[in-house]
């Protein structure tokens, strides 16, 4: 057997596929921030919250409506999709032109009301959500097995950033985006009802969330924190891809689940710290990260 | 006549109240001393009985501070549960500097009775030595011999798997190899392949909440049970087996030292609880909180006064305890509080027959064997 | 220039010297509450607050007057707590040594991180001290000397100069209320100082400042630096006070905390920090009763916080007064 | 190297952005004591070579001299303590300043720099005197304690001018001073730069053809990142080359 | 008297507390370049934010058309053919030249093809896929301006287009302006200049403390020059 580093190949291999998987979910997380951060120049710290409900939600559809993965896959972003719109309609319009610390205070409240009573209504320790009939079992690769649910998470969610991406940097729509970002005042005034595009934009950013959320029920515990932590490091992709860089965060997001996997194996105790020294080098080397602009 | 500070006995119970604990502690534990209080007739010797709570977020400071606040300005006498280990061994220090009582439900290292045992300390319903005992020289004797394991890497899951792992090689088993990963770790598949590689027959999990139930849920997903290894949860608590749901968490075999279904008694107390506590049934961690302060009720009436900690306790240790939950046992000199634990396997759906039917009892382990040797502890008071 | 409005939505009413006579009222009116708090409230309450004051103010120095949001400040009040606590109590040292020594350590820290950072601006300064701040905590986490998670306990707060007994909660709390003025008097001086007007020149025109012929980064680094050591100062006491040094006091959600405090209060206002540390602290004081409540409770404050009193609470004071606080 | 009547001098300044040469090849002259104009078609790369000159910019080619002195290695500020001090385009001052303090600022570099935080701030009062000569040099003395950015455009510049004559450059690099101006403001500005330019050297980028004519000897025009034609105005104003890349068919704006 | 495209009564406009325009007056008819002249500070920039209604509060009547305008939020005012090239330029960086060109989304018929566009400024062409702001301060007027002539909008706002350029570029957006007025299109033209307002427009509006002062047509500029200057000097 060959081996790399004292670790037989084939296990390398599988934890490779492990960390694309996990990057999956940073990818698609991150993406909603950025696209947020990019329109909003809010650090939405309610995302986490807002992955945590995209779950809870798949949860109640099964049990109190009967209505199983496939359907949630499609409700539940849109009704977590609708309070992102609610929130900011109502409570983020207010703070437009102040500093992003304002917003982050702001987002973080929202998530602690919200981690708050779900945690009152849930409890703490979570509910079981099960993988969808269709997709149980796995595939036996060689080197590893790999479960059906798994590999479908990382399709869809490469199919969901492809298409985020196409319509964000190859239509019109991006150039809006990314102007109004500089100067909302301007773009409005040449015809285009920025203060609508701000809101569906972050509906559409929670909305990823929360369709990040559902894919996640069946794989790691539907419980009220469970998006409480993951913020900070989808942040830290964020950043390294390059604050307002769509593509930037897609890549960051698969490389770093990728990166963060094979620490598990050589260092595993510094797994969840990789990240963050990966952004301190990142930062010192291209200030604006590595998709970003400098400008 | 009686001479309870301030005229009145409280009884603060601080625990998490918001987070990872919640569930297992909380607000269970809460309606679980109000109980006690009820049951014991709500007074001491005339004296009106309090019950307050706090949060303490599982931060050391923030419960050592609270503490403080109440032994100091607000007259709580006693301290209960306060799971997590590091908060737990802030309030021993704070307890024994300031001479009040603490009975230790929640947390879980045995270095309250060890290393760090001090004479205003009783811990109640279990710790890591229990669990390793438990769970480990079971598991070995049934023919799981060798082991690898998935250990948070904190100095909980550090004590976890030391004591698991001497346990383990002491009833001849073998230990392959281990993996630390980080607390609070949501995914566990690259930890769970480095366990699945090193072919031992079980995977032992030193780790708690979260944690655990992630690591219990994915290795069903890669197909582990099903290739023919076995997990070994070393902290898990009914409330985690509810989160699981019966069809992931069969099988798994673990120890606790309270679970509602043992008998009348406990049946009983159940159901008053889940009257109070929307249906849930109590963990053995709020069952321990209701039988210490039943029993130290009983030390006040036996004492008169509530003034000196260090004599409540030793009150505490002269009297046998006998609750309606435990049973009968007793308060060692380390603070240790002796009685049965029991190996339970999580039923199969079909063995189910209502919410909550999780367990069947698989051993009972005597109370001169379940729990650490007195001398083996380090425990100054000992000396 | 595409001036992104970054730090003029911070920007405080820069006083003018002349203006000031009123802080200095209020200044000697905080004193005497504080001097008279420990008859009413519980003095490790009130050391609490105090510390963590200083910690805001140590913040707020860098975020109000430089406009450098750094989100990696745990580090500094941690590191000064673990080298506080290990210093009494391994090492034995007094009191006043242990606070110093901690104090020195941070100010260490600061150079070397603010050296790593100070080249970068808005977000990925707060980034880049975030990514600094965590590995850090890594490296606690992992030490053998701190103790894990279990922090370094039953830290000695000890005799001030042999002669004081420090374990009486009163008099410790004089002694940190002597500190937190000194740290206090310090920063208010160095704003009001010939540094600090390069450093409100800097915040105002980067790239005109430099034609003039400062080195802005040496200005900013000193200030990070400063701001750094009193931080420690700060984290240096509080280990003392709670005789406590745990991985919380270094993880990044202590560098939010003290962003809260020093938001709620008013960026770049004088007193602002010193009343969002204490709302804050309350806070967490007296909303522990409410259990299960609690993050619920808190979690809507701050959202009523940032819509009602953008400036904070002193700064929209100050706007009522029409005075800057 | 050059001879003592030249303060600055490049050799081959070039400067290059991504396969773009906005600065190529300039070999740049300014006499001690000159007014010098840099003037050139929008995108010629003027700013860019005060950028270069102030080590705002790092040259990807050529070297620089003031005094003789090689100053191509130096950081900005560096520079500026040589006695190189520019202005910007868009005009810089410190918004929530007052007018005195603005100059303030820069008095108080000369003391070296001012690293002590301990010190009272009233330690900088004794700058004022010599702040508010300055003010009134420029016109602005009556707004000593109003906040820079509640002046108007042309006081700010006015006062930009102040701030930079404070430090007693020895060559002052003025980008487009009168550039969005009114009509009496040019007037002023050009008045008052022809003040100080007395003892010193001036370099400037101007676009304002009469303002050009009226102050500067000596005229370098840039087209392209290259120098095209250097000389009197009436020199440039005749060369048809120059016409062409820059003044066009508009006659005699002098 | 053929009826105004545009026409402003009574417009007051606010920044907070600061009452800036008092009571502006003026109308501009179909085809006509119109300037508004005044001292840095006038108000002359508000008035064309109030007509677009960005920025500041404001109230009074502006129709364009015969449409009122005061109750419209700013992009449904822009999408009825009016455009603005903003003094600060408002180039923005995130996008690259020819994106920032691309931009304004095209309200009517009628707009320059981008064809036309390079010819008239050659430099942009050369720069098209470099960053926004890293064009020269000349470089962007032209952008911005170009930016607009793509939309079709009749109604073209331009506040100080001149500022920054050079003298052959001034006489090229001079030109290019009269080229306009021929296709049709009216233009308001805010300018410090005024040689270059008297060549190109067709009558002057002199702002003063936020109200319209004077009229002065392009014809009587000899002997209403006099008058101009008197109200443009100190
Ligand atoms: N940082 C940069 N990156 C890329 N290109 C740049 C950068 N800075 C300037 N340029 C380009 O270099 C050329 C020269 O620009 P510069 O600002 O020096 O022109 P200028 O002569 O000052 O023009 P103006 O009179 O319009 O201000 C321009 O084409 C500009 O687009
Ligand atoms: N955003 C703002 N907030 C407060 N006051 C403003 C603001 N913008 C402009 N003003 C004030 O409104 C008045 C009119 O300004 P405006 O920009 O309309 O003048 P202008 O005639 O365009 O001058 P210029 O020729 O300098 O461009 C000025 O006194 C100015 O100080
Ligand atoms: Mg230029
Ligand atoms: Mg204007």
């Amino acid at each position: 057997m060959t081996e790399l580093l004292g670790i037989p190949a084939p296990v390398l291999f599988g934890q490779l596929l492990l960390g694309l998987i996990n990057g999956a979910f940073y990818a698609i997380l991150s993406l909603g921030l950025a696209v947020i951060f990019g329109l909003l120049n809010i650090i939405n710290f309610t995302h986490g919250a807002q992955y945590m409900m995209g779950a809870f939600t798949a949860w109640m559809l099964l049990n109190w409506a009967g209505l199983g993965y496939w359907w949630a896959l499609l409700l539940a972003p849109l009704f977590v999709g609708l309070t992102g719109i609610l929130i900011e309609r109502f409570l983020l319009k207010r703070l437009a032109g102040l500093d992003h610390l304002y917003g982050l205070l702001l987002t973080f409240g929202l998530a602690l009301v919200i981690q708050g009573l779900y945690r009152n209504e849930f409890g703490s320790t979570g509910l079981p959500y099960a993988i969808p009939a269709e997709l149980r079992g796995g595939q036996n690769l060689g080197f590893m097995f790999l479960p059906n649910y798994r590999a479908w998470v990382v399709v869809v969610s490469l199919a969901v950033c492809l298409a985020t991406w196409l319509v964000i940097e190859k239509t019109r729509l991006g150039s809006y985006l990314r102007a109004a970002t500089e100067n909302p005042t301007l773009v409005q005034a040449m015809g285009i009802d920025v203060p609508r595009m701000v809101t569906l934009t972050y509906g559409f950013g929670v909305a990823l969330a929360a369709f990040a959320g559902v894919l996640a029920a069946p794989i790691y515990q539907v419980s009220p924190l469970m998006g409480a932590d993951l913020i900070i490091v989808v942040f830290a992709v964020v950043v390294i891809g390059g604050m307002g860089s769509i593509l930037g965060s897609i890549l960051t997001g698969f490389g770093l689940g990728v990166i963060e996997g094979l620490t598990k194996v050589f260092w595993p105790e510094a797994s969840s710290t990789v990240i963050f020294v990966i952004m301190a080098i990142v930062l010192l080397l291209r200030p604006a990260g590595l998709f970003g602009r400098t400008g | 006549r009686a001479d309870f500070t301030g005229g009145k006995v409280r009884i603060g119970v601080l625990n998490d109240q918001s987070s990872l604990y919640a569930d297992i502690t909380g607000q269970g534990s809460v309606v679980a001393a109000r109980m006690a209080v009820e049951d014991f007739g709500g007074k001491v010797k005339g004296a009106p009985i309090e019950v307050v709570f706090a949060d303490h977020q599982n931060k050391p400071d923030v419960g050592s501070n609270i503490a403080r606040q109440w032994y100091d300005t607000e007259g709580v006498d006693v301290i209960v549960d306060v799971p997590t280990s590091s908060v737990a061994l802030a309030i021993n220090e704070v307890t024994r500097e300031k001479n009040k009582v603490f009975l230790v439900s929640g947390a879980a290292t045995s270095d309250l009775t060890g290393a760090k045992c001090s004479p205003n300390t009783v811990h109640w319903t279990y710790d890591t030595w229990a669990l390793a005992n438990g769970t480990g020289s079971a598991i070995v004797q049934t023919g799981g011999d060798s082991w690898f394991f998935l250990t948070a890497d904190y100095a909980f899951g550090h004590a976890l798997e030391r004591d698991t792992a001497a346990v383990v090689t002491k009833n001849g088993g073998k230990v392959l190899g281990s993996v630390r990963h980080p607390l609070n770790n949501p995914d566990f598949s690259s930890y769970l392949l480095q366990a699945q590689a090193s072919k031992a027959k079980i995977i032992g999990l030193a780790n708690a909440g979260g944690d655990t139930i992630n690591s219990i849920k994915q290795a069903a997903e890669f197909g582990i049970v099903a290739g023919g290894q076995n997990l070994a949860g070393l902290l898990v608590f009914i409330t985690d087996v509810h989160g699981l749901g019966l069809p992931i968490a069969q099988g798994l075999i673990l120890t606790e030292s309270f679970y509602w279904d043992l008998n009348e008694n406990t049946r009983a107390f159940a159901k008053r609880f889940g009257e109070r506590m929307n249906g849930r049934v109590p963990t053995m961690v709020q069952a321990g909180v209701y039988a210490s302060i039943l029993h130290y009720l009983k030390a006040l009436e036996a004492l008169g006064s509530d003034g000196d900690g260090k004599a409540v306790v030793d009150k505490m240790k002269a009297i046998p305890t006998d609750d309606p939950l435990f049973g009968k046992g007793e308060i060692r000199k380390d603070g240790r509080k002796l009685h049965p634990m029991y190996l339970f396997e999580v039923k199969k759906p079909a063995e189910s027959k209502g919410p909550w039917d999780y367990y069947k009892l698989k051993a009972t382990i005597p109370a001169d064997k379940a729990f650490r040797p007195l001398a083996e502890g380090g425990c100054p008071l000992v000396q | 220039m595409a001036a992104r409005s970054e730090p003029a939505a911070i920007a405080a009413p820069l006083a003018t010297a002349n203006g000031l006579r009123h802080q200095y009222l209020v200044m000697a009116g905080m004193a005497l509450a504080l001097a008279s708090a420990p008859l009413l409230l519980y003095p490790v309450f009130l050391m609490k607050v105090l510390c963590f004051a200083l910690f805001a103010c140590a913040f707020n120095l860098l975020i109000g007057y430089v406009g450098l949001v750094s989100f990696g400040h745990a580090a500094f009040f941690g590191t000064a707590a673990y080298a506080a606590g290990h210093a009494a109590k391994v090492w034995g040292f007094p009191p006043e040594l242990a606070v110093a020594f901690a104090t020195l350590c941070s100010a260490a820290l600061g150079l070397v991180f603010g050296w790593l950072a100070i080249r970068r601006q808005g977000i990925y300064f707060a980034m880049i001290t975030l990514a600094l701040a965590q590995m850090l905590y890594f490296f606690y986490l992992q030490a053998p000397f701190t103790g894990g998670e279990d922090g370094i306990q039953a830290i000695p707060r000890g005799r001030l100069l042999g002669v004081l007994d420090l374990s009486n909660d009163l008099v410790m709390y004089w002694v940190v209320l002597a500190v937190f003025l000194g740290g206090f008097l310090l920063i208010y001086r160095t704003i009001h100082s010939p540094f600090g007007q390069v450093l409100k020149a800097i915040r105002e025109n980067e790239p005109r400042a430099v034609s003039l012929g400062y080195e802005v980064d040496r200005y900013k680094l000193l200030a990070f630096v400063l701001s750094a050591a009193l931080s420690g100062l700060a984290g240096g006491t509080k280990a003392l006070v709670f005789q406590l040094a745990s991985l919380t006091d270094v993880h990044w959600t202590m560098s939010g905390e003290v962003v809260l405090m020093a938001l709620v209060g008013g960026l770049g206002t004088v007193f602002g920090p010193i009343v969002g540390a204490a709302v804050i602290v309350s806070l967490q004081n007296y909303l522990a009763g409410l259990g299960h409540w609690v993050t619920i409770v808190q979690g809507l404050i701050f959202v009523a916080c940032v819509l009602a009193f953008r400036r904070g609470i002193v700064g929209e004071l100050g706007r009522l007064l029409g005075k800057p606080l | 190297m050059a001879g003592d009547g030249t303060i600055l001098e490049t050799q081959g300044l070039t400067k290059e952005f991504r396969g773009f040469v906005a600065v190529r090849d300039v070999a740049l002259r300014v006499r001690r004591g000159s007014v010098h104009a840099l003037i050139g078609p929008n995108g010629a790369g003027k700013t860019t070579c005060f950028n270069l000159l102030t080590k705002f910019l790092q040259p990807t080619a050529g070297r620089i001299f003031f005094e003789g002195r090689d100053i191509t290695g130096l950081r900005p500020a560096e520079v500026a303590k040589l006695g190189i001090v520019r202005s910007f385009q868009i005009s810089a001052v410190f918004g929530h300043l007052t007018a005195l303090e603005n100059v303030r600022i820069a008095l108080q570099r000369q003391r070296g720099e001012s690293f002590d935080f301990w010190r009272s701030e009233k330690l900088l009062e004794r700058w004022n005197g010599r702040a508010r000569e300055l003010l009134d040099a420029v016109g602005i003395g009556a707004f000593a304690d109003v906040p820079a950015a509640e002046l108007p455009y042309g006081r700010k510049r006015a006062l930009e001018l102040a701030t930079t004559i404070a430090l007693e450059p020895r060559l002052m690099l003025l980008d487009e001073p009168t550039a969005g101006m009114g009509r009496e403001d040019v007037g002023r500005i050009t008045a008052l730069i022809r003040e100080v330019a007395k003892g010193r050297t001036v370099l400037m980028v101007e676009h304002n053809l009469s303002v050009v004519a009226d102050l500067c000897d000596t005229i370098t025009v840039l087209v392209r990142g290259e120098i095209l034609a250097e000389g009197d105005y009436a020199r440039i104003a005749a060369d048809p080359r120059v016409r062409e890349a820059y003044i066009g068919s508009e006659e005699g704006r002098a | 008297m053929s009826t105004a495209l545009l026409e402003v009564e009574d417009l007051h406009a606010w920044y907070g507390e600061a009452h800036v325009l008092h009571g502006m007056r003026f109308s501009v008819r179909e085809g006509e370049v119109v300037t508004l002249l005044g001292r840095n500070g006038a108000g002359k920039t508000t008035t064309l934010k109030a007509i677009l209604g960005i920025g500041p509060r404001r109230t009074g009547s502006v129709r364009f058309r015969g449409q009122e305008l005061v109750h419209l939020p700013p992009h449904r005012i822009a999408r009825l053919g009016i455009a603005w090239c903003p003094e600060e330029r408002g180039i923005f960086a995130s996008l690259n030249v020819l994106e920032n060109l691309l931009l304004p989304p095209v309200v009517a018929e009628g707009g320059l093809s981008l064809e036309a566009i390079f010819e008239l400024f050659p430099n942009l062409r050369e720069r098209l896929s470099s960053q926004g702001t890293k064009l020269s301060g000349g470089e962007q007027q032209m952008l911005a301006i170009a930016r607009i002539l793509r939309t079709g909008a009749r109604l073209l706002l331009l506040d100080e287009p001149t500022e920054g350029l050079a003298p052959v570029i001034v006489q090229q957006i001079g030109r290019t302006i009269e080229k306009l007025k021929r296709a049709g299109f009216t233009i308001l033209l805010v300018e410090q200049n005024f040689r270059f307002a008297a060549r190109v427009a067709d009558r002057h509006y002199i702002v003063e403390h936020g109200r319209v002062v004077d009229e002065i047509a392009s014809v009587e500029l000899g002997p209403g020059q006099e008058r101009l200057v008197a109200y443009l000097a100190v």
